[in-house]
């Protein structure tokens, strides 16, 4: 085999809990190890290789204009260049601020917010290209595996476009909307996961953004038939992926 | 003779920070651990949100410790609203707890700790030589993270920490097989306390306050009172007008403080430090056979406290899982307004949540202090007084021993940068 | 490709017993001791099909479960076979028939596995499918109590069964009415030394179903249902449902005569060996219809949703030459916008 | 128990690069057996894998007589078809097949015969092209029309002369000419060669295969010239899985495309509920 691709990991605005991710893989991390050289990866080491790099996984949400810069010098020297975990394709829970003034958040956490310079928090795909987007807050580990292993083979990885709900039958769990009554974001939440939220006992969150061909706004009409108020619908569209337009059409029921 | 140890990118720790120390004549001029993440606003945005959302959303303050957060919000929320739990509820969310402090402590020691002492760069780096060592920390970490998966649905931002219970109890069956693993993994604890005996600790003790919170018959994780090494015993509510923050000038974080004293440790090596008679017998032996001898002031043995806990964290697992029955139980309660408080032990040290919350149950005010903000002010202090003993030292050499220092706190920047009040100094 | 429809290996094995409910547990352990038994088990508010060890462990009074025992015939994920380098495809799954027991299958799920047994066996065998079909026995358990959302009795695929099983219980209160419908079944009485029921019982479960018959809330009308579908494909109705529906799949994914499966490599990170895996796919999704270069022939949503209503209600019958329908109801509960099949039909017939 | 999904191994003994994004590839079976039983008619396909990728559903592209060693001509769009490039004479990939029912080459026997092709849509066309050359006699007038994008993608552009000269009417068209081409024939798409062919509806059967949109307008335009459905042969492409009616993919209305098709009469086409190459549905 040709010589093992470089792989960089960045940090923008995020909780590094994506990247723990990489060191969570204890199971196969050493096979990892074997396929890939983690040439860029300060939370694991010390030394770093320079790019140029095969693949870039860029974790986080792009919330100032260091990080907008970080970002494009990031796109210069990736090859593939890859969203890591949801702040990183919608700008993640870092977004939730963007519905509230900016200037209302700030002074609510500082004294003195004259000098925050916290722009609108998005995704890495509003500033650059991206190749592919690894979704899930955090990310689900075998789904990066399953993304290395196609980069190794040099093919589109296999990764699930559809609803939670296909998930949640999948491993017949007890639907949570159906036999609880309890709102749940899986009919419109790409799946992934495993459903891992339903398995559990507890409504999807919607922290994977939306499947392919998302009807929010039929689903935000069932919660309110079902006793929301517009305020907790809302809450609902505008976490994770608040800043998606399907999301935000859910957001946006009277 | 002026030098400047520079480190754009402290590594092997979470999030980004700098250090920055210029000395002049044996003299240091300024020193500054420089936290340059952007802030997250949870604290901003948090306000406005539901109170059943809380648990979720500061799990995102850190992808290291997600359960602390979820349980100290959790138990914050409780206290607003006057919720008292069952006992299964506390042991799981103890065992909760543990299983982080395994994950996290391994996650430390082995991979972000170990490489320092044993002369890598990194773990990756280490693996070649010390196969054996690495697949013991894979396997160990792995058993807290599957303990974590098993309670929480996840490693990495649990899901079924809920206000008054849990979402899904795990099944008795499934526990007992961790039972099983806990007890092979003992020895691996066993082994990484011998391990961590042999790193080559500096000589170097500082004088300053350890806090840990201190329950009296358990060795304290979620509940108990504040109390430290110079006689402080607070509990939840009283935090605030104990402890506080300040600006100071040569550094862009805010430091924390005794109100009335000075900078403070949190963190393993205090726990130990105040409870070590309430370790498990074996984690109490294993410590007693290191030689090191505790009450101890010197911050790089730090990661022994961390590997005494594993000890300890195993022998407390089986504990709970012993005593566990396991199940599903009544999670309803009725949504009050009011202020709430609770303080736990995450892995990196103490963490405080308080939050104000109306009677619809929508958060109102939000005040989040992590481990990582109580230790930076310590941080700093001990570079102050560390710095002029390494500057015969090449400069390389020097600017590793450094690194240490702030490595010692296993700091989690992520944390401590959506929470400080960044100095934010206008030019 | 006939199986337990054998009729002539029915009607010699035909004959009544009676299984006394306490004699339950006793009958499953015996049962368990030479098949892997999977029964209705009871999940929170709902209820699935699991292996199961004891009688205690059944909820026989269940009403419909999430998936259909399909499950376990065709499985949600299954392996095809391992591959490595320079060997090629391995054919290591086993093929062998295990023996299994599928315990309290309801007529409408008997049905459907009728219909995959023809999907299965028509003209190229599946030999995955049909491996375990073969070794697998079916104990069918007349619907005394249908749920809210069952049609089974406007398709003739319920309440009460007359083919398709190897023994057939009714319950007939303290006791289960025992039918044999095949000779494995008939070896099953014997083995378990069930005494023989009179003919006069059959009056007794007659009565017991025909309470259950007026018991159904909805119903389908069948008759030219064909000529309807094929007459409406422009109907307001689609459009109205492509404003309503998810997309999220759910319907199908429950549904226990949908067939269809997307297939995935999975090799491992050494690149030299893996395995073909397939897994339940659904015409609902947007992703079903793609080909390369982004092409894709059911982009729209009423689109998808005309096929899955279609393809059950006016395709299966040319295809397999019997409706796709078995009235079980699974999708209409599973349904987060209660989208019903019979209420489509009904407004499409101006009911 | 006989295992319609598993495929087979076989070799590359030949490639050809026939275009920019097109491979023609020869294989046999390494299997003797497997390879002494193996046959097709014209238009069947077979599904082809990249062990650890996928499958994907191919037509066979050579003459049904030298059925030991068959070609396939792939053109690399995606997933297995582009890992198809890096591959050598020599090397493993695993076939399985044939499928489906292809051209009726019975249908054909004297009869005027119109061939319309576009794209990577001459492939699955060639065996009958290469049979009707081969059989030349029973047939009538044969044209071939067929249109690429540039004169760069045209497909066994060095076997037009022989097909020509047994005496099969060859008319290509290109969508456009970059500079760096050259091009003597006509300019437009495929439908616009209708003018200039000799072919009447009459005593004529039509078979096409190409994109689908391409397929539209011809099936369009040719209804226009007033030939009839049932002499119009299309080959569809859908999803396919399997290959054998069993993963679902490719139905239209009752038909499996897999084994009912890839060629269908549009006349039948026109019987579905579900609207096929622009044909109203009913
Ligand atoms: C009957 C038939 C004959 C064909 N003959 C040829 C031919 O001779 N030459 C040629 O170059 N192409 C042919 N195609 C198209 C070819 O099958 C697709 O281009 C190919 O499947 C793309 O696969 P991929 O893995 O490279 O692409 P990806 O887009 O990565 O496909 C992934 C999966 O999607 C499915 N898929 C995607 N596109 C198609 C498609 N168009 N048709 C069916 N399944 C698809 C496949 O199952 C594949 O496993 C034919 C298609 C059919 C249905
Ligand atoms: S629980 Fe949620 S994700 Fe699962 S099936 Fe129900 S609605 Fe869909
Ligand atoms: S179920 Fe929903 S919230 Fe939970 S992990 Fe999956 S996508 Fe995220
Ligand atoms: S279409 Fe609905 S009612 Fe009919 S068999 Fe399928 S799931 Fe049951």
């Amino acid at each position: 085999m040709t010589a093992k691709p470089k792989i960089a990991v960045y940090k923008m605005s995020s909780c590094a809990g994506c990247q723990l991710e990489i060191l969570n893989l204890e199971h196969v991390l050493l096979d990892v190890i074997n396929a890939v050289d983690l040439s860029y990866f300060v939370m694991a080491r010390r030394d770093s290789e320079p790019g140029p790099y095969q693949i870039g996984l860029v974790e986080g949400a792009v919330t100032c204009g260091e990080e907008i810069e970080k970002l494009k010098q990031a796109r210069k020297e990736c090859e593939t260049l890859v969203a890591l975990g949801s702040c990183a394709c919608y700008g993640g829970l870092p977004s939730i601020k963007n519905w509230t003034p900016q200037r209302v958040v700030e002074s609510r956490v500082y004294e003195n917010p004259a000098a925050i310079h916290s722009t609108t928090a998005y995704g890495i795909d509003y500033y650059v290209a991206v190749d592919a987007y690894l979704k899930g807050c955090p990310i689900n580990k075998e789904e990066l595996v399953e993304f290395i292993k196609s980069a190794l083979l040099g093919a589109k990885p296999y990764l699930r476009p559809h609803s939670v709900c296909v998930e949640c039958k999948l491993y017949e769990n007890v639907c949570v909307a159906v036999s609880e009554d309890i709102p749940c974001m899986g009919p419109v939440t790409t799946a992934g996961c495993g459903a891992l939220c339903p398995a559990n006992h507890k409504a999807c969150d919607g922290c994977r953004g939306p499947a392919d061909d998302t009807n929010a706004k039929s689903l935000a009409q069932t919660f309110k038939e079902h006793g929301l108020n517009p305020g907790d619908i809302k809450r609902k569209f505008h976490k994770f992926a608040g800043m998606t337009p399907e999301f935000d059409k859910g957001a946006d029921i009277l | 003779m002026s030098k400047q140890i520079k480190v754009d990118y402290l590594a092997r720790v979470e999030g980004e920070g700098a250090l920055d120390i210029k000395v002049k004549d044996g003299e240091i001029q300024s020193l500054q651990l420089r936290i340059f993440e952007p802030p997250r606003f949870f604290q901003g945005f948090l306000v406005g949100r539901k109170f059943d959302e809380v648990p979720g959303i500061v799990s995102r303050i850190c992808g290291i410790c997600p359960a602390a957060h979820q349980v100290t919000s959790i138990m914050a929320l409780e206290d607003a609203m006057g919720i008292k739990v069952t006992r299964q509820t506390q042991d799981l969310r103890r065992l909760l707890a543990l299983s982080q402090y395994i994950q996290s402590h391994t996650l430390h020691i082995y991979m972000l700790a170990a490489p320092d002492f044993l002369g890598y760069e990194s773990v990756m780096a280490m693996a070649a030589d010390y196969k054996p060592v690495v697949e013991r920390a894979l396997k160990l970490k792995r058993l807290g993270n599957d303990l974590t998966a098993c309670i929480g649905g996840r490693e990495v931002h649990p899901v079924t920490a809920a206000i008054n219970g849990f979402t899904k109890v795990p099944a008795k069956k499934e526990l007992e097989g961790f039972k099983q693993k806990l007890l092979a993994a003992k020895e691996d604890a066993l082994e990484t306390v011998k391990l961590v005996n042999t790193f080559p600790i500096p000589d170097f003790t500082r004088d300053c306050e350890h806090v840990a919170l201190s329950q009296g018959s358990v060795y304290a994780l979620n509940e108990g009172n504040l109390v430290s090494t110079k006689g402080l015993h607070i509990s939840a509510w009283q935090y605030r007008s104990h402890i506080q923050e300040k600006q100071e000038v040569h550094s862009s974080a805010l430091h924390s403080y005794v109100v009335g004293r000075n900078s403070f440790m949190v963190g393993p090596l205090p726990r130990v430090n105040l409870n070590f008679d309430l370790l498990s017998e074996d984690a109490k032996k294993a410590a007693a056979e290191t030689g090191v001898s505790f009450p101890n002031f010197n911050p790089f043995y730090s990661a022994l406290a961390r590997a005494i806990e594993l000890v300890d964290a195993v022998d407390q697992s089986i504990e709970i899982i012993d005593r566990l029955e396991l199940r599903e139980e009544d999670t309803s309660f009725e949504i009050k307004g009011g202020q709430g408080f609770a303080l736990t032990e995450a892995p990196r040290g103490t963490l405080y949540h308080s939050y104000i919350i109306n009677e619809q149950g929508i958060v109102e005010e939000a005040d989040i202090v992590p481990p990582t903000a109580h230790n930076v002010n310590n941080m700093e202090k001990d570079l102050w007084q560390f710095v002029p003993g390494v500057l015969d030292l090449s400069h390389e050499e020097a600017t590793l021993r450094c690194e240490m220092v702030v490595r010692n706190y296993d700091p989690c920047i992520s944390c401590s940068a959506h929470f400080l009040k960044l100095n934010i100094s206008e030019v | 490709m006939v199986i337990a429809r054998n009729l002539e290996a029915m009607l010699q094995a035909s004959s009544i017993a009676f299984l006394p409910k306490e004699k339950l547990n006793d009958f499953v352990g015996l049962l368990t001791e030479e098949f892997l038994l999977y029964g209705p088990v009871q999940k929170k508010t709902e209820f699935v099909f699991e292996k199961i060890e004891n009688a205690a462990q059944l909820a026989l009074d269940y009403h419909t479960t999430l998936l259909p025992p399909k499950k376990v015939l065709h499985q949600p994920f299954e392996t095809l076979f391992s591959f490595s380098e320079g060997e090629g495809a391995v054919d290591d799954v086993s093929h062998v028939e295990e023996k299994q027991l599928l315990f309290g299958v309801h007529p409408c799920d008997v049905h459907a596995i009728s219909i995959l047994d023809e999907v299965y066996s028509h003209e190229y065998e599946d030999p995955y499918y049909m491996a375990k079909r073969r070794g697998t026995l079916v104990v069918a358990l007349n619907c005394s109590t249908p749920g809210d959302d069952c049609f089974c009795s406007s398709l003739g695929t319920g309440p009460d069964l007359k083919d398709g099983y190897d023994l057939l219980l009714t319950d007939l209160g303290d006791n289960y009415l025992v039918e044999t419908g095949s000779k494995a079944g008939q070896e099953l009485v014997e083995m378990a030394r069930l005494y023989s029921a009179p003919r006069v019982t059959l009056v007794e479960k007659e009565k017991r179903l025909s309470d259950a018959r007026k018991k159904f809330k909805k119903r389908m009308i069948t008759d030219g249902l064909h000529d309807l579908l094929e007459e409406n494909f422009r109907h307001p109705v689609w459009e109205e449902l492509m404003k309503k529906c998810l997309a999220c799949g759910s319907c199908t994914m429950v549904c226990p005569t949908c067939f269809c499966y997307n297939v995935v490599d999975k090799i491992d990170l050494g690149l030299r060996s893996g395995k073909r895996q397939r897994e339940w796919d659904s015409c609902m999704l947007l992703e079903y219809a793609q080909v390369a270069m982004g092409h894709n022939f059911r982009k729209d949503r009423d689109a998808r949703i005309k096929q899955r209503l279609y393809h059950k209600l006016a395709y299966y019958e040319p295809q397999f030459g019997t409706l796709g329908c078995v009235g079980c109801g699974r999708c209409i509960h599973t349904c987060v916008k209660k989208i019903d099949i019979t209420e489509i039909i009904g407004r499409i017939r101006g009911e | 128990m006989h295992n319609p999904f598993k495929p087979q191994q076989a070799k590359i003994v030949d490639m050809k690069r026939e275009t920019a994004d097109t491979t023609t590839y020869t294989f046999e079976f390494l299997d003797e057996e497997v390879k002494e039983n193996f046959c097709f008619t014209p238009g069947q396909f077979n599904m082809l894998t990249i062990f650890g990728i996928g499958e994907a559903p191919i037509s066979i592209s050579s003459d049904p007589a030298k059925s030991k060693y068959f070609q396939h001509t792939i053109r690399h769009v995606g997933n297995v078809t582009n890992a198809m490039v890096k591959l050598k004479v020599g090397d493993k990939l695993g076939i399985r097949g044939a499928y489906g029912t292809g051209w009726n080459i019975n249908l054909l026997k004297n009869k005027n015969v119109l061939i319309v092709a576009g794209g990577i849509g001459l492939a699955p066309l060639r065996p009958v092209i290469l049979q009707l050359a081969g059989q030349r006699g029973e047939f009538d007038r044969v044209e071939i029309l067929y249109g690429a994008r540039t004169p760069g993608e045209m497909l066994f552009t060095d076997e037009y002369q022989t097909w020509r000269s047994k005496g099969l009417d060859v008319l290509p068209t290109v969508d456009n000419v970059p500079d760096t081409e050259e091009w003597k024939h006509s300019v437009g798409v495929v439908t616009g060669l209708f003018d200039e062919m000799q072919s009447m509806p009459e005593n004529t059967v039509v078979l096409t295969c190409g994109p689908e949109v391409m397929m539209q307008f011809v099936v369009k335009d040719l209804l226009e010239r007033h030939f009839q459905p049932h002499q119009i042969y299309v080959s569809l492409e859908r999803r396919m899985n399997c290959g054998v009616k069993k993963c679902g993919k490719c139905q239209i209305g009752p038909k499996f495309v897999c084994k009912d098709g890839p060629v269908f009469a549009y006349a039948e086409l026109l019987t579905l509920p579900e609207s096929v190459l622009g044909g109203v549905g009913k």
